[in-house]
């Protein structure tokens, strides 16, 4: 039905096994280090009096945590999507020779749809931060 | 080369459409006159656009994209809703005036991507096609200007849209499991030889979840009231009409692919649309607000609409598209009434309707016909509708089913005749002005009147349309 | 068993378990942790069925940016671990008939279906060919995505700017 | 060699029921947005397996896509979410019953 694409299929290549170990191993090695850390933090015996933050001796007023400034989380949300867009850009970067002009124009209709989302926050102020940002 | 474009016209226009609504809002300067005028006049061209590329056919894409009667009949109807909606937009006030030219970029996206999913074959494309036009509603629902009714309809959506749309997935994996291919053509042709294994038909009935979801079948309809109730008016209209109509194109398709060989799906099919039926006619008895009444209705408007896709003949698909055609009039032409009586954009009781005979004696007349068509009393299109898919379903000799939705007909008859009651026979406890009403208004409301009667009583071109795209299915 | 398939059952495990752990949580920020060690294993998972691209991608996006910006809000909105109410029976119970009905199925499914019986063999999907293969056959749907992408992007802005608005945060915003 | 197919889908399928758990019964609305994310991952894992028993890309290429759309709900979910938040000062989906079921 669909046109063949010659070559397209799943290489018959096993899993290089000694990188797999090595990266299994890394992997392992930050699982572990990571439930040691999740149980030291979260099984200790505690009160509210010991968890009370020490501020020179006086009692606090209110929690630790401080609201982060709405930009910021503004910020973490769109750099979440241009990661992925970044995805998309190196899925056709490591193959842009055998694509050729079509490729490059599939990508740069990407990249430009990209751009208009770029500037469509910049213009409506989504990168602006910090109490500079007088003007309208 | 050049005559694969010409295939792809509606699509390109919606995306040239877009793209004008993306410049509009950038631009740094509110302009709710210049923003509306812009949309009614490429939403009017792009009907146009749709009727003139009706007769093309072809595929696209590596096949993935099929161009054909079918799919050009729905974009047809896609860019009517569309249109009809921007016409109900005169006054946005549901809406802040700065977002206005997003309000319209989303719902230009939205029907773009309904386009596409109407012509996909190739379950991907079908896949992000289907997340772009539900993303685009998940932002337009919390869009409506301060109520917190908003957001909580939008967060009510958005969870169970994720949700739904994860389950689907996890079919559309057991289904490419089972099939080794993603495009429906092969599909069809591998299915019939593992229908009967577990596997595909879990697989299957996991992927119309997904859809069951768009169009608020019985295990997916809770969103529906909230979401109707929640959004501005005229978003309502837009996902009541436009995005069922979308998904009723999408669930043929799928359930087409079974080549009504499978015992299990249609006994599923006939259980939730049992279900839908008889819950959203009853729950929508009790309803005080219009909107809600009309999702419930809407609920039990889609065991109709499945009771001609469940029947998998010819008869039955034509019937079904029939029907979504009918809905999407019938269902507009109330929409017009609620965003006309509560032109601030608030929601509409039904008790406000009260003495709308003298307020504005042609959109209560609009309104009754509308409500009666939605009731499937006779010279309306609704009961067209319905008749046509009744007959399908006895054709294959469901005759238990039948009953059954006659009687939730005649259930539904009860609180469709409140409407009108309130309508015509309550008289509001203080004197109301008389609803001023717009001269284009009102040939609007001719219009949709005209096409409900009309294509009520003399439905064979229409139903000869409908069954020619319904072969394109087989 | 091959040394592959001992591979796969160990992370099969440490995936359940951490995944596990993370949904019976009541702190949310303990809850992230162990999800990220989820998509770790799920990557090596990606990695041991021939597909590197996507286990590098799952690292990057999902451990990387999605639950980093999971734990972001978490923190900024305070979510105290006091502030989750322990869930009654009565929230448990049809949630748990429901999974155990549905792992039933599954199970059902897969060994009634004697196709599922195949041994999977080793292979490779090269990172080159499948940009490739994206490009060439779904460029349509990448350029779907991008446009979801723009959805998503200006949806977040409305939101956020709207929030600015409701509480005042810091700035005033122009209306 | 691996494993039986069947193995993968019914790791994945627990998976998938884990991450149906966590949406339903958690009262939480950021748990529940994690539930998604873990039926999406489940999701994934069956069409990289699926891929690889047809020796066929097309699942791959699904998965990319599956991070894309992840990516857009999470990031919709959460500015939705804090927005809620900021409104109603609460997390717990029973608070929101403004419209009533």
């Amino acid at each position: 039905m669909q046109p063949i694409l010659d070559g397209l299929t799943l290489s018959p290549w096993e899993p290089g096994l000694f990188s797999l170990a090595i990266y299994g191993l890394m992997v392992l090695g930050l699982v572990s280090l990571l439930l040691f850390f999740a149980s030291w933090l979260g099984e200790k015996k505690s009160n509210p009096e010991k968890l009370r933050p020490y501020e020179s001796g006086i009692i606090p007023t209110g929690s630790a945590r401080l609201r982060y400034p709405v930009p910021f989380f503004l910020v973490a949300i769109f750099f979440l999507i241009f990661d992925v867009e970044a995805a998309y850009i190196f899925s056709w970067a490591i193959s842009y020779d055998s694509l050729g002009w079509a490729g490059w124009l599939q990508i740069s209709f990407f990249i430009f749809v990209l751009l208009l989302g770029l500037l469509y926050i910049w213009k409506k102020g989504g990168l602006e931060w910090g109490p500079t940002s007088k003007q309208d | 080369m050049m005559n694969v474009w010409t295939l792809f016209i509606p699509e390109l226009y919606c995306l040239l459409m877009a793209v004008v609504f993306f410049g509009l809002a950038m631009s740094a300067r509110p302009n709710p006159r210049r923003d509306y005028f812009a949309a009614l006049f490429m939403a009017g061209v792009g009907v146009v656009v749709a009727l003139a590329c009706v007769r093309l056919e072809g595929t696209l894409f590596f096949e993935a994209y099929r161009v054909d009667l079918f799919s050009q009949v729905f974009k047809v109807m896609l860019a009517m809703g569309f249109f009809l909606v921007v016409c109900l937009c005169t006054e946005l006030n549901g809406i802040e005036e700065r977002h206005h030219p997003e309000f319209y970029l989303f719902l230009t996206t939205c029907t773009l991507a309904m386009m596409m999913l109407v012509s996909s074959v190739e379950l991907l494309t079908i896949y992000v096609a289907l997340e772009l036009s539900s993303y685009s509603l998940y932002i337009l629902v919390p869009l409506r200007r301060g109520h917190g009714v908003d957001v909580e309809a939008g967060i009510k959506y958005l969870m169970v849209g994720a949700c739904a749309s994860a389950v689907m997935l996890f079919g559309l994996s057991y289904v490419f499991g089972v099939t080794h291919t993603t495009y429906l053509v092969e599909i069809i042709h591998v299915l019939p030889g593992v229908i009967g294994t577990p596997a595909a038909i879990v697989g299957l009935l996991l992927v119309l979840c997904g859809f069951f979801f768009k169009l608020a079948v019985f295990p997916f309809h809770f969103w529906a009231p909230d979401v109707y109730q929640g959004a501005a008016n005229q978003v309502t209209a837009y996902i009541a009409t436009a995005s069922k109509v979308a998904a009723v194109a999408i669930i043929m398709r799928v359930v087409a692919l079974s080549g009504g060989s499978s015992k299990y799906l249609v006994d599923m099919l006939v259980t939730l649309s049992i279900a839908s039926m008889t819950l959203g006619n009853l729950v929508a008895i009790v309803q005080k607000d219009m909107k809600r009444l009309l999702a419930y209705s809407s609920i039990s408007h889609a065991g109709y609409v499945l009771i001609g896709i469940l029947s998998m003949s010819a008869t039955g698909y034509a019937s079904a598209i029939f029907y979504a055609l009918a809905y999407l009039v019938m269902n507009l032409c109330c929409f017009l009434v609620v965003v006309k009586v509560s032109h601030d954009g608030s929601d509409l009781k039904i008790a406000q309707l009260a003495g709308l005979h003298r307020r504005a004696p042609l959109l209560a007349m609009a309104l009754m016909l509308a409500v009666f068509g939605l009731a499937g009393i006779p010279p309306t299109i609704g009961f067209t509708g319905k008749f046509l898919v009744f007959a399908a379903a006895m054709e294959k000799g469901y005759v238990a089913l039948v009953i059954i939705a006659m009687i939730n007909a005649t259930i539904s008859l009860y609180y469709y005749i409140l409407v009108v009651k309130a309508a015509y026979l309550m008289e509001p406890d203080e004197e109301l002005p008389r609803l001023p009403v717009s001269i284009p208004t009102k040939v609007l409301t001719v219009a949709l009147v005209t096409a409900m009667v009309v294509f009520g009583v003399a439905p064979s071109y229409l139903l000869e349309v409908a069954r020619a795209a319904a072969r394109m299915l087989m | 068993m091959t040394v592959y398939g001992a591979v796969f059952y160990i992370l099969a495990g440490v995936i359940l378990i951490a995944t596990g752990l993370a949904i019976t949580r009541r702190n949310l920020v303990h809850s992230i942790v162990y999800l990220v060690i989820s998509f770790f294993g799920s990557a090596m998972l990606y990695y041991l069925f021939g597909a590197p691209l996507l286990a590098a991608l799952e690292i990057i996006i999902y451990a990387g940016a999605i639950m980093v910006l999971f734990l972001f809000i978490i923190m900024m909105l305070r979510v105290e671990p006091s502030a989750l109410r322990k869930p009654t029976l009565r929230q448990w119970l049809p949630a748990g008939v429901l999974g155990l009905i549905y792992v039933a199925v599954a199970i059902l499914v897969v060994t009634t279906d004697p196709g599922s019986q195949t041994i999977l063999e080793t292979a490779l999907a090269r990172p080159r060919v499948f940009g490739r293969f994206l490009f060439q056959r779904y460029w349509l749907s990448v350029e779907i995505v991008s446009f979801l992408l723009l959805i998503a992007l200006v949806g977040a802005l409305y939101l956020g700017k709207a929030f600015v608005k409701e509480g005042g945060d810091q700035k005033e915003d122009q209306s | 060699m691996i494993v039986p197919y069947s193995h993968i889908l019914m790791f994945a399928g627990i998976l998938f029921a884990m991450g149906i758990f966590c949406a339903v019964a958690r009262r939480n609305l950021i748990m529940m947005l994690i539930g998604v994310e873990i039926m999406l991952n489940a999701a994934g894992l069956a069409f990289v397996a699926a891929a690889l028993r047809w020796q066929q890309l097309e699942g791959q290429v699904f998965v990319l896509f599956i991070f894309a759309i992840a990516a857009a709900e999470v990031s919709v979910g959460l500015a939705l979410i804090v927005y809620a938040y900021r409104r109603t000062g609460s997390l717990d989906p029973e608070t929101y019953n403004i419209l009533r079921w």
